[in-house]
């Protein structure tokens, strides 16, 4: 079995194992001084009969160092992190010519509106929502005409940004791929963007990581990625029939 | 070795007094939960709020408010009274304070079956009543009414809550201390302590009056 | 000033002819209620260590009959195969009994109200009439919340974070009754805080002995000071979140409800206002009363006494101000976030005093490897970890991969577990003899430790690697998803390693059960301590001292020069020692 | 307590105070102040509501003869409060 992290399958992933490495070097340094040094004093300073302690309250400066290494590392850690958040969750990060997908979760399914050849995802409405049309896609917008809308199944085109608009119908669910390193909670009454570059053709799990009912479980999706010449012809292979309006 | 230091015996301040300012640190942290839950759904509703006064009786409740005031200085005269060794007068104005506080609880109860009669209630506004038709003229804002119903509902309750909690221990103290005499000028802390108490629900009642009724 | 705040205090040493009653069931004496809050709490434990138990159970053998399985009623686990419903009852129920009834009651419960007033030279507490309120409403609420798992439909089911909309309508989550019974037992719960944390706090401002000044009061009692101050003040608002989570069900109310305006992300908010400062109530009780066990265990002063004080309380502070990363990814305001990462990685730096200290505190020390120095050493060691995986999830690109992994299951339950749990059991055994007057099984208690140290690491440690290879938490089945099932046999591990680990806790409860009776009895002050309360028989008297004794030094006074002894009690007068002036309030 | 013979503060002058405040604020809110903005009635009515709870706290609850430990009792939960508040509400601004 795989002993470190999933393999890596989005332009966040490299960073985040970077971070989770760089992290694991800069936590393994106290890490040891701790553990090895309460094995040293346990076998150095075991008590015998008749001893005493050395007699000591404390030492200032040595205070002062163990407190302000941690402090600079910390706040450099912050910064250093906080510069790569802002590029991932911040609202305005998304990059402008991200290709749309509607994530729509409910209990205990997602549902997938990718926006056909126009590149346009089409208005939805709450009040639509039924079983015959379960993301409550407003099929009189124009934009809705060419979406395909999938049942538990995400098709995405490789190497192009990808910005996920995320809606839940009843409860929090939260959008997991593991490979993309990518997680957002997906919470009604908000309307929640998550953008990513899935790099690597392949297929992928979505899987529901935020406890949402008896089918958590199994509320689980296949992500498939394609290459561009493949999506466009998976795309247009499923598009909308013109009379149907959406599966 | 060491300077003589002093026995540092906490605050100056006796403990049942000092232990009431440390729960009202709590309850302010309680209605911090409900009034900010209020704030934090108001400030961020899907829409306009209810003008005041049209859903609730100002009048009545400015009496009320009003009468809540006057049992809180009716009780900081009896904690006068009695820190002057006036017993007599003490008593009096405790139960002034009593008769203020009971009279609170029931306008308030009195106001809540109004609320309800006319279609106000926590969930909202009640089908095919009088403020459902308003809904419907478009005299009140359908999409925050069930907000503006959970919060007022909670958050007076609650404090209405707090209001009997203080009129009954407050009728406590009256019967068994104040009457048979065991208040003295030396000795009041119950009246002190349940005074703090009962000033610290009439200023809740003051900011909750601004905020639920006049905004 | 006045007479009340002065008076010398009631009770008497000698001379207790209570009934049983008063004595044993509603009795108003601290150490009483301290004993009454370590059954009940050690009774939660073991229902919360069965629940996990189960968890295990199905996580390790997904869809195979339980061992025993077959006792439970059908619409538990039908022929001892665990149905998903129940499957979620015992993941929240772990968590809520665990969180609220094991860890929170045995630290604050047990020895707040146990050593507060033992180790300020405190007749008792300062409102004993409360004292014994705060214990009986922790046990209605314990009652209410174990009796949701009897309703039916059972018990609440959306974990127990309880995040709205999940946990707010019956109709989404399936659970009937039980989802308000959780609420109402935390309204009783948040009672029973506040009014524990109130008087702790006034004891410990009003109520110490002459001479017992801020900077001589030892570490447990300002870490359980400071705890009663976040938890008089965080509870409140869980004990109102809970409040309006009710008022959804029963009266139709519209907070957490989307449709009408209402707000999820409130829930969690409120829910984590009090959630965070909770974490620190029950990590920082545990950090003073390791510094005790190290302290005694080195025979050496504390090292860095004042920054051990400025760290509680700077720990303290921070949690008012950290709540947010719980919520990382949780759709709030991007920037709070930013904001939330920075305090929260803070934290890493009073932690890192702290560590850096106990572990000074046995630098050229003279150490004794009792039980309770045992458990001390297990702590640190084990919190360290604990503390260090935290720092993965404050960075918050990488908090967005592992969060809601089983690597947040590996980092709560190195501190709760690795840390507060073996501060317990070395607490357990170090006043054992001041609460019952006998001694525990050193023999067995070390036992007990080495095999508890053993499989704690074996069960917790795979987490992180589960966690690290995308494993959910709360997921009935993890065999599931494609990407799990290579980690399967690492979950049958880890399962295997957790029945090991529960299993060696009956050599802890044997022990327990058999020294209580069986004991050897247990000498004035077995571990040759300085603490106040050593000066008092075992088990103490009820009022304990006649005269509130006189304190001339610092509580760590190990291996002072000067003296034969290698402790040195706080009140024990040494020549060169003056009398504490009386304070200006006058005595 | 007891022995302390501070005068009494004026607690008549006080409930007149706070009866005047009370109409103001009514005033505010019903009568005289309709065409202002909802912003600057806002304001000045949370400025009337804690100017009498001031009134209350520091005279009917004698913070104002206390020392500052216990007003600092009474002021700790107070920058809290405010915290909650202020990341509550930041999920709004944008």
């Amino acid at each position: 079995m795989n002993w470190w992290l999933p393999p890596q399958a989005s332009n966040f992933a490299p960073r985040i194992d970077g971070m989770f490495t760089a992290i694991l070097i800069i936590t393994a340094i106290p890490f040891f001084l701790v553990e090895i040094g309460v094995i040293w004093f346990v076998f150095k300073y075991r008590g015998r009969p008749g001893q005493k302690g050395h007699y000591t309250h404390g030492n200032t400066r040595l205070e002062m160092i163990w407190t302000a290494i941690p402090a600079v590392t910390m706040v450099a850690l912050g910064l250093i992190s906080n510069s790569f958040w802002v590029q991932i969750k911040g609202r305005n990060s998304v990059p402008a010519d991200a290709y749309p997908v509607g994530v729509h979760a409910k209990q205990f399914e997602w549902w997938v509106t990718l926006p056909g050849p126009d590149g346009k995802l089409g208005r939805t409405v709450d009040s639509l929502i039924s079983k015959a049309n379960p993301t409550g896609l407003d099929t009189t917008d124009a934009d809705a005409k060419d979406d395909i809308v999938i049942r538990n199944q995400l098709h995405l085109p490789a190497g192009r940004p990808i910005v996920a608009y995320l809606t839940a119908e009843d409860v929090i669910h939260s959008f997991y791929v593991p490979e993309f390193r990518v997680r957002q909670d997906i919470v009604p009454g908000l309307h929640i963007k998550a953008w990513f570059v899935a790099t690597v053709p392949g297929k992928y799990e979505i899987g529901c990581s935020q406890l949402c009912g008896l089918g958590h479980y199994k509320m689980r999706a296949q992500v498939t990625v394609h290459t561009q010449a493949d999506f466009d012809a998976w795309a247009k292979e499923h598009a909308p029939q013109p009379q149907a309006g959406g599966e | 070795m060491d300077p003589p230091f002093p026995a540092e015996r906490g605050v100056d301040v006796y403990n049942k007094k000092l232990g009431m300012w440390v729960f009202l640190a709590s309850e302010v942290m309680f209605f911090a939960a409900l009034i900010g839950s209020y704030v934090i759904l108001r400030f961020g509703a899907p829409g306009e709020w209810a003008k005041p006064g049209v859903v609730l009786n100002i009048k009545i409740t400015a009496f009320n408010t009003f009468l809540l005031i006057c049992s809180s200085v009716s009780m900081v005269k009896a904690y006068a009274a009695v820190s002057d060794g006036d017993i007599g007068k003490m008593r009096f104005w405790l139960l002034m304070t009593i008769l203020g506080g009971a009279c609170f609880v029931g306008i308030q109860v009195f106001e809540y079956i109004h609320l309800v009669e006319r279609g106000f209630v926590p969930a909202g506004v009640r089908e095919g009543s009088e403020l459902a038709e308003m809904v419907a003229k478009g005299e009140l804002p359908g999409a925050t009414m069930g907000l503006y119903g959970s919060t007022f509902f909670t958050m007076t309750g609650f404090h209405g809550f707090h209001v009997t909690c203080g009129v009954i221990s407050m009728l406590f103290l009256y019967l068994t201390k104040a009457l048979p005499g065991k208040y003295t000028q030396q000795d009041h802390a119950g009246i002190e302590v349940v005074g703090l108490y009962w000033h610290f629900v009439d200023l809740v009642w003051i900011i909750l009056f601004t905020i639920v009724y006049l905004i | 000033m006045t007479t009340v705040a002065a008076s010398p205090h009631t009770g008497h040493a000698h001379h207790d002819d209570r009934s049983f009653v008063s004595k044993y069931i509603f009795s108003t004496d601290h150490k009483i209620i301290g004993i009454q809050f370590l059954f009940l709490s050690l009774f939660f434990l073991l229902v919360g260590g069965i629940l996990a138990m189960q968890i295990r159970w199905q996580l390790g053998f997904p869809g195979k009959p339980m061992p025993g399985g077959g006792i439970l009623p059908q619409t538990m686990a039908p022929g001892g195969v665990i149905l998903p419903e129940y499957y979620l009852q015992l993941v929240t129920m772990h968590g809520t009994f665990m969180v609220f009834f094991a860890i929170m009651l045995l630290l604050v419960g047990v020895y707040a109200n146990f050593i507060i007033p033992l180790k300020l030279g405190a007749h008792d507490m300062a409102f004993p009439r409360i004292n014994m309120a705060s214990f009986w409403s922790a046990f209605v609420s314990g009652i209410l919340m174990l009796s949701s798992l009897f309703v039916a439909d059972g018990a609440p089911r959306a974990g127990w974070t309880m995040y709205v909309p999940l946990s707010a309508r019956h109709d989404y989550s399936g659970v009937g009754f039980g989802q308000e019974l959780w609420s109402i037992s935390i309204i009783f719960f948040g009672l029973s805080s506040v009014l524990g944390s109130l008087n702790y706090i006034t004891t410990v401002i009003n109520n110490r002995a002459p001479g017992m000044t801020w900077f001589r009061m030892p570490l447990s009692v300002w870490a359980l000071f400071i705890t009663a101050v976040l938890g008089l003040l965080a509870v409140p608002v869980l004990a109102g979140a809970a409040i309006m989570l009710l008022f959804e069900q029963v009266l139709g109310t519209h907070f957490f409800d989307p449709s009408a305006g209402g707000q999820v992300l409130l829930w969690q908010h409120l829910f984590w206002f009090f959630g965070h400062p909770e974490v620190y109530i029950l990590i920082l009780p545990a950090m003073g009363l390791v510094s005790e066990l190290i302290a005694n265990g080195s025979r050496k002063p504390i090292f860095g006494y004042h920054s051990m004080v400025f760290a509680i309380v700077g720990i303290a502070f921070l949690s008012w101000i950290v709540w947010g990363h719980h919520m990382f990814v949780s759709g709030m305001n991007p920037t709070l976030g930013s904001s939330f990462m920075v305090t929260t990685l803070l934290i890493a730096v009073p932690t890192a005093i702290k560590v850096f200290n106990w572990l000074s505190t046995m630098w050229r020390g003279n150490l004794r490897f009792h039980t309770p120095m045992l458990h001390a050493i297990g702590f640190v060691t084990m919190f360290t970890i604990g503390g260090l995986s935290g720092i993965f999830m404050a960075a918050t690109p990488l908090d967005m991969f592992i969060h809601d992994t089983y690597f947040i299951v590996a980092h709560i339950h190195y501190v709760l577990f690795g840390g507060s749990l073996f501060a317990i059991f070395g607490s357990i055994v170090f006043w054992f003899p001041k609460m019952f007057g006998r001694m525990m099984n050193e023999a067995w208690g070390k036992v007990h430790f080495w095999l508890t140290f053993i499989f704690f690491n074996t069960t917790f440690f795979p987490m992180h690697m589960i966690g690290m290879a995308g494993h959910m938490r709360r997921l009935y089945d993890p065999t599931i998803y494609e990407f799990l099932r290579p980690v399967q046999p690492l979950n049958v591990f880890i399962s295997v390693n957790a029945f090991l680990l529960f299993a060696v806790q009956i050599i802890f409860f044997v022990n327990f059960w058999w020294s209580l009776f069986k004991g050897e009895k247990a000498s004035q002050n077995p571990w040759e301590d300085n603490g106040l309360e050593w000066t008092l028989p075992n088990p103490a008297p009820h009022g304990n001292w006649e005269t509130p004794p006189t304190v001339y030094r610092g509580p760590y006074e190990f291996s002072a020069p000067g003296v034969t002894e290698d402790y040195l009690p706080q009140n024990r007068k040494l020549p060169t020692d003056r009398e504490p002036a009386l304070s200006p309030a006058g005595h | 307590m007891a022995t302390t013979t501070h005068k009494h503060p004026p607690y008549i002058m006080i409930w007149i105070y706070l009866a005047v405040l009370t109409a103001l604020e009514l005033g505010l809110a019903f009568e005289f102040a309709r065409n202002w903005t909802f912003g600057l009635k806002l304001t000045l009515l949370m400025i009337l509501a804690i100017w009498k709870a001031l009134l209350v706290a520091l005279y009917f609850m004698h913070l104002k003869f206390e020392k500052w430990n216990l007003r600092l009792v009474a002021l700790f939960p107070l920058p809290l409060v405010l915290i909650l508040l202020a990341a509550g509400m930041s999920e709004h601004i944008w």
